[in-house]
């Protein structure tokens, strides 16, 4: 009797955990993706891009736009929209980020400051363009889950991890094994070596900016089936900030390993922090689910300035 | 006390220029300096109460910029957790005031303690953790800021905040009512009270800053910024540094906190959230990177800067903050400060030659 | 964006406007039968009026001053940029009854001006606004400003200036308490009117319900958990499990996970925005569990349940406005005259009319405007007094039964009646009677918290 | 083929070259000689379009002045920079496939081989991050990518810095070969006066921004002040 009651807590606390585990790796996925987007742009350009999570905002409000309340095929859609994103983020290096660097010479705080000034006029672009209601955007998976052990994993996490798998694979092929891809790493490293080999470093970084827009028309379409609004990007983003800064900002597979750590660690610690360490207080909790993960990363820098895949490297910012 | 401070705080919108001092140069700076004197001292009682109120917003936030300033500016550590620090003066002065009801200036001294040690704490990583991670550990500490105060709702009131009532406010003194009256005849409102008060603190605060860059520690720091290594190897100890820079200027940012809330009557943690830290930073580098108007000019910029757009369509208002932003950077990375300063020059030019 | 912490908050304001309403039977109910609330009206009737002093205001005089002129001026600060802005819809409801007052002559002759301001919802910027039209633009009063700290902010100076703020867009019980701040007057049902409804109705209809709640970590959330324990106590009800979130997030996936670990028959989502459509969607998801749910009336918009598809259905909320969009009240008096203020506002859009943000904002339009004509002269004091004296009034779209009654600080809130509604995938139909707190409210407050 | 004339360029207000002539023959091997800032470095980087420069750079009769740095090499100019630039995160194998990149022929692969064959170290380490072989490794492996870009002049900006001196000489003779087999015109800037002279036709003498000196090598070699300056006897 009592042994069958153990059994159960046990069972019930295993399939809590890995109802938990499948949350966590679904949010982290999501932070993955930003992440590497931020990460692309970092390892390119050494620019840090605070506009990232305010363009995923947009460019998913141009894919909910697109599919129009079901007109349109939803992937048909997004597909639609990646190429718009895509064009979007050329643009943008092209015509802003591209005349303030040549300006700041070397300062980073002109680029940063521009940055914040497309964060601004993109957070603010799509609520005054849509208006400011909570948008229905389509789960691109479906509605529904599979069981497993008594914890439901949904389509939808199934699917985001899904994409982030092939958002890596993609990504792989292009920097291993095509010869822009090459170039891109090769700017990365020294932009200057790469020009005087012939690679228009210009191209590189707007194909740069180009595919870190697209990848935010992604990570937005994963999460906006809670209901899209101008804020859909602003948590996200943060937790997006602390996974390329765990996994090391010139890292993209860092990025993804990121991603995925902060998105279980901040599952984790809010549903099991508190209430472990001290019994009747709540210590971290709800509110500070992103303590956890926080200081996660002040350990794993400390230990490595660099993050955990990043390479040590002389000062940058 | 203000007339004599306030000119200090002006000429140095020409100090880098590239021409010799000249008489003329000098004249200029000088009448500058007293007319901006006089205007600072005469603004309140010449508006009405909602400017004063938002002249005193002004000189909160410039306070916190020039901290930042300090920071990021001259000893090149970017943090976009100012707004925390900010934070920590507000909730020090609106607890004290609202619970214990301290003197306001006390309040500011308990502020200006708490965040030195807490600034002094989140710089300690700075001593391993470099650039961009640095900055990204102090975006951190911003959004926690906010939800630490919802956590210990008990002592912050949680996200409702804190609001002072009549009784709690920082309102004039009497004794400073019956000079001021036997001086001019009048009453001396509270918000003039404030914004005297904040005018004092704050050129305190612009001189102290100015002086400590202008010394052998500010060549120091700056030495820092340019390059550690040669730094180091001239024996600066570039940590100490570092660490100390780090809690002055998260010092300077409680202070900026506990005007505010002097001015504000209200502490609410999303008013030093995230984007306050931002708008900080925007703050900076608008008003000019490692100059001492700067951040005078840039909090100005700040508060004023909704003003400046149509009000038909006030939605698309961040949209042109942002543009502005982008279009102040590629015309003039050094901000309006830089560009007055490129237009100083010419000025010097034309009238010396 | 500044205030992310504070916009679920205030689209909680904002979106109690949104209360959808059908009544398809039930007119039979007057504010007196309820479910366990005691019996309304009582505390309203009667009495000594309540009275506003003018001995702390900076000039005594100018707030007994009976206003001259040919118009009066009312301002109003809430956010128009940003993700907030769509509270600017409340402004666009009282602004249109505005204009229809004036078409037919205005009030006492004068012609109704509306003054707004843009604050994106920072106490700060408010507090600047608000002094900037009561020194510069001379407004007489304040009107539906937004937000809960926002009006807090303003409370204290008003003390001096002697300004009256009306009916502010804030469903916090903290906005009831004129013994102290007798300048400042709410509109919205309180929240924790709405959980002490709750309440009253489980006793009913569910007397041994283990209830689980998942509640927004601020004083909106809190303001459902308290009333709502007052309101179960003695009860053969329980609360087996309570979870919070932050207002910046809207998944709340794992708290609904956990509360369905505790046994819970009974939901009580204090949650608003993007929450209650993913809340819902959660519960729905967990197979084998099929709790009865209750979500704030913040909920109750036909956007916001939408989201939430067919998941929806079956679930309840406290309301109190007439929806629009609903056939019922196609022939309603009440509802052909909002439609045809809007129309003469130039307000079309079928969208829009429908909007229930827009409807809020104009019954507290003609709350605002009945409030002005019981007013024995147009001064400041006399104005701000008659509001903490109303008396049996049907303001815009009220539900039937529900009438507007103030009594200064034992009854300081306008509307403490609302209706269980089940939301049938296009409005909530109403569920048996009227359930009313009125004049009971301030008793499930506790006017201190908060309040330093 | 390279026709500089009247030369003037720098960083900012600061004119480090000032009025600088001289030319590069067709399959020619000419050597700039300098001390430490006599503007050598900014030289090639003004030919190679890295910095801004005004006066006459022609190359095969078109203006290099105003291109970017890709654009000239797809001219046929291939930059060896100062220190090496070799791209340490990619290995030996990508930097050469990267040194092709200009390149849309299919000949790529055997370039490779044939490049690997040349510098045997290069072959050895094809997979390493380049940023973990030596000096001379690297200096080499700097020359081989920028021939993987075929070009008609190969511009190379001190070869010798920081190399021992059995190293130094093992490139020389190496760039001797090259330029002999391939064709490819070399303009070097050194100090290291005798190797670069031991291989070169012609050469000039840079100081502080201009030529002062000029002609053949053996007449450079004789003359006492390029003596005195760079050879050091």
């Amino acid at each position: 009797m009592m042994v069958t009651a153990l059994l159960a807590e046990e069972v019930s606390a295993l399939t809590n955990f890995l109802q938990y585990t499948f949350l966590g790796l679904q949010k982290g996925a999501v932070y993955a993706t930003i992440a590497l987007a931020l990460v692309i742009i970092f390892r390119v350009s050494g620019i840090l891009n605070f506009a990232q999570g305010e363009m995923a905002t947009f460019s998913t409000f141009i894919t909910w736009a697109i599919w129009g309340d079901g007109r349109v095929p939803i992937w048909a859609a997004l597909a639609l929209s990646l190429v718009v994103s895509f064009a979007l983020g050329a643009s943008i290096e092209r015509l802003v980020i591209r005349p303030v660097s040549k300006k700041a010479a070397g300062n980073p705080l002109p680029i940063v400051i521009a940055t914040i000034g497309l964060y601004l006029a993109f957070s603010a672009l799509a609520p005054a363009i849509w208006g400011t209601d909570a948008k229905r955007f389509p789960t691109l998976f479906g509605e529904g889950s599979l069981s497993l052990a008594g914890a439901s994993i949904s389509y939808q996490t199934l699917g985001t991890l899904a994409v982030l798998a092939v958002v890596v694979g993609l990504l792989f092929v292009l920097f291993q094994k095509t010869k822009i891809g090459l170039a891109m790493r090769g700017v990365a490293s020294n932009a200057e070596s790469a020009s005087l080999v012939g690679v228009s470093v210009g191209s590189v970084l707007m194909l740069g900016w180009a595919l870190s827009s697209a990848m935010g028309c992604m990570a937005g379409a994963l999460t906006a089936n809670v209901g899209l609004n101008g804020a859909l990007m602003i948590a996200p983003l943060i937790y997006a900030f602390a996974a390329a800064t765990l996994g090391g900002f010139d890292s993209p597979a860092g990025a993804v390993v990121g991603g995925l750590i902060v998105g279980l660690v901040a599952e984790y610690s809010a549903d099991y922090l508190a209430e472990v360490p001290f019994t009747t207080i709540t210590f971290i909790g709800e509110q500070l689910r992103i303590f956890p993960a926080f200081l996660l990363i002040l350990v794993v820098l400390l230990v490595r300035p660099q993050g955990l895949f990043g390479k040590p490297q002389v000062t940058r910012v | 006390m203000t007339a004599a401070a306030a000119p200090s705080e002006l000429p140095d919108t020409s100090s880098e220029v590239p021409t010799r001092p000249n008489r003329k140069a000098l004249m200029i700076k000088t009448v500058l300096c007293v007319v901006g004197a006089v205007v600072l001292i005469q603004m309140p009682l010449l508006m009405d109460r909602s400017t004063t109120q938002r002249l005193t917003q002004v000189l909160a936030i410039a306070v916190a910029v020039l901290g930042l300033n300090l920071l990021t500016g001259f000893n090149g550590q970017i943090s976009v957790g100012h707004s925390a620090f900010m934070g920590i003066g507000a909730y020090a002065t609106a607890i004290m005031m609202a619970r214990h009801e301290s003197p306001f200036i006390l309040t500011m001294m308990v502020a200006m303690v708490v965040a030195f040690a807490v600034g002094v704490v989140v710089g300690l990583p700075a001593l391993r953790i470099r650039g961009v991670y640095l900055a990204l550990v102090t975006l951190a500490l911003a959004a926690m800021f906010p939800q630490l105060v919802v956590r210990f709702s008990g002592l912050t009131g949680g996200s409702t905040g804190i609001t002072l009532e009549d009784t709690q406010q920082v309102t004039t003194p009497q004794p400073v009512n019956d000079l001021f009256k036997s001086l001019t005849g009048s009453r001396l409102l509270d918000n003039q009270y404030r914004y005297y008060l904040a005018l004092v603190v704050a050129v305190v605060c612009f001189v102290l800053v100015r002086n400590l860059v202008k010394s052998r520690v500010g060549r120091a720091l700056i030495a820092i910024r340019d390059n550690e290594t040669p730094a180091e190897v001239l024996g600066v100890n570039v940590g100490a540094y570092k660490v100390a820079t780090f809690g002055v200027s998260a010092m300077l940012a409680a202070i900026g906190g506990s005007l505010f809330v002097m001015n504000a009557d209200q502490a609410v943690p999303s008013e030093f959230g995230i984007q306050v830290s931002i708008e900080l930073l925007t703050a900076v580098v608008v008003g000019g990177v490692a100059t001492f108007v700067g951040p005078a000019v840039g909090a100005l910029a700040l508060v004023y800067v909704s003003d400046l757009f149509p009000k038909e369509h006030p939605e698309y208002a961040p949209v042109l903050f942002g543009l502005t932003l982008i279009v102040l950077m590629i015309i003039s990375p050094g901000g309006i400060v830089g560009l007055a300063k490129q237009g100083w020059a010419r000025l010097v030019r034309s009238r010396s030659a | 964006m500044k205030s992310r912490r504070g916009l679920t908050r205030l689209l909680a304001v904002g979106l109690v406007g949104a209360l959808a309403a059908v009544g398809c039977a039930n007119k039979q109910d007057t504010g007196g039968s309820s479910g366990g609330g005691g019996t309304g009206g009582t505390a309203a009737g009667g009495g000594s009026a309540f009275a506003v002093g003018t001995d702390k205001c900076n000039d005594p005089a100018k707030a007994t001053a009976a206003l001259s002129g040919n118009e009066i001026k009312f301002g109003s600060s809430f956010p128009q940029s940003g993700v907030l802005a769509a509270f600017a819809d409340i402004y666009k409801g009282w602004d249109a009854s505005f204009k229809a007052q004036n078409a037919s002559g205005g009030l006492n002759g004068k012609q109704l001006v509306a003054i707004t301001k843009d604050d994106g919802y920072q106490p700060e910027k408010t507090k600047t606004n608000v002094q900037e039209m009561i020194d510069k633009d001379n407004v007489f009063a304040l009107m539906g400003v937004v937000g809960t700290p926002n009006n807090l902010a303003i409370r204290g100076s008003l003390n001096k200036d002697c300004v009256p703020d009306l009916f502010a867009a804030t469903g916090s019980q903290l906005m009831g308490n004129p013994g102290k701040y007798p300048w400042v007057i709410g509109s919205l049902p309180s929240y924790a009117t709405e959980g002490a409804v709750f309440a009253s109705y489980l006793k009913q209809n569910k007397p041994n319900a283990k209830v689980g709640i998942l509640r927004q970590n601020d004083d909106f959330g809190e303001g459902y958990l308290d009333a709502f324990k007052q309101g179960i106590e003695g009860t053969g009800i329980t609360i087996v499990g309570t979870e919070t979130y932050e207002a910046t997030v809207t998944d709340v996936a794992s708290q609904v996970t956990k509360l369905n670990g505790t046994g819970a028959d009974t939901l009580l989502l204090a949650v608003t925005t993007l929450t209650c459509p993913n809340a819902i969607k959660s519960v729905a998801e967990k197979q084998g569990w099929n709790p009865l749910v209750y979500v704030s009336a913040t909920c109750a918009s036909k956007t916001l349940m939408g989201l939430a598809g067919d998941s929806g259905k079956g679930v309840i909320t406290g309301i109190y406005l007439k929806q629009p969009a609903d056939p019922q009240w196609a022939n309603d008096p009440a509802m052909q005259k909002y439609k045809s203020t809007l129309a003469a506002a130039g307000i079309t859009d079928q969208k829009e009319v429908d909007n229930t943000i827009i409807a809020f904002g104009y019954t507290i339009g003609d709350l605002l405007i009945q409030t002005l004509q019981k007013s024995p002269n147009l001064s400041r004091q006399a104005v701000m007094q008659t509001a903490y004296n109303l008396k049996g009034l049907t303001p815009g779209l009220v539900l039937p039964g529900i009438t507007v009654n103030t009594s200064g600080s034992s009854d300081p809130y306008p509307i403490e009646q609302l209706q269980i509604g089940s939301w049938n995938g296009d409005f909530f139909v109403p569920q048996g009677e009227m359930i009313s707190y009125e004049g009971k409210t301030s008793t499930l407050v506790d006017q201190t918290k908060g309040q330093n | 083929m390279l026709w500089v004339e009247n030369l003037t360029g720098g960083y900012g207000p600061v004119q480090v070259v000032q009025g600088l002539s001289f030319e590069v023959a067709a399959g020619e091997v000419v050597v700039i000689l300098g001390a430490n800032g006599s503007g050598k470095t900014t030289t090639l980087r003004t030919i190679s379009g890295m910095i801004h420069g005004r006066g006459t750079v022609t190359f095969d009769g078109t203006s290099l002045l105003g291109k970017r740095p890709d654009q000239i090499v797809r001219m046929g100019i291939a930059h060896v920079p100062q220190g090496r630039g070799t791209i340490t995160d990619l290995t030996v194998e990508e930097n050469l496939r990267l040194g092709a990149y200009v390149r849309a022929d299919r000949e790529v692969e055997e370039d490779i081989e044939q490049w690997c064959a040349v510098f045997p170290r290069l072959g050895e380490r094809r997979d390493q991050p380049a940023g973990s072989m030596s000096g001379g490794e690297q200096q080499m492996l700097a020359i081989a990518r920028a021939l993987m870009s075929k070009p008609k002049l190969l511009l190379l900006d001190e070869p010798s810095l920081g190399l021992a001196p059995l190293v130094t000489r093992e490139v020389f003779e190496k760039l001797e070969s090259i330029n002999r087999e391939t064709g490819a015109a070399v303009l070097v800037v050194e100090q290291n006066a005798g190797l670069a002279l031991g291989i070169s036709s012609r050469g000039y003498v840079l100081e502080t921004g201009q030529i002062v000196a000029q002609g053949s090598s053996e007449e450079l070699s004789t003359d006492e002040a390029v003596r005195q300056a760079y050879l050091g006897y």
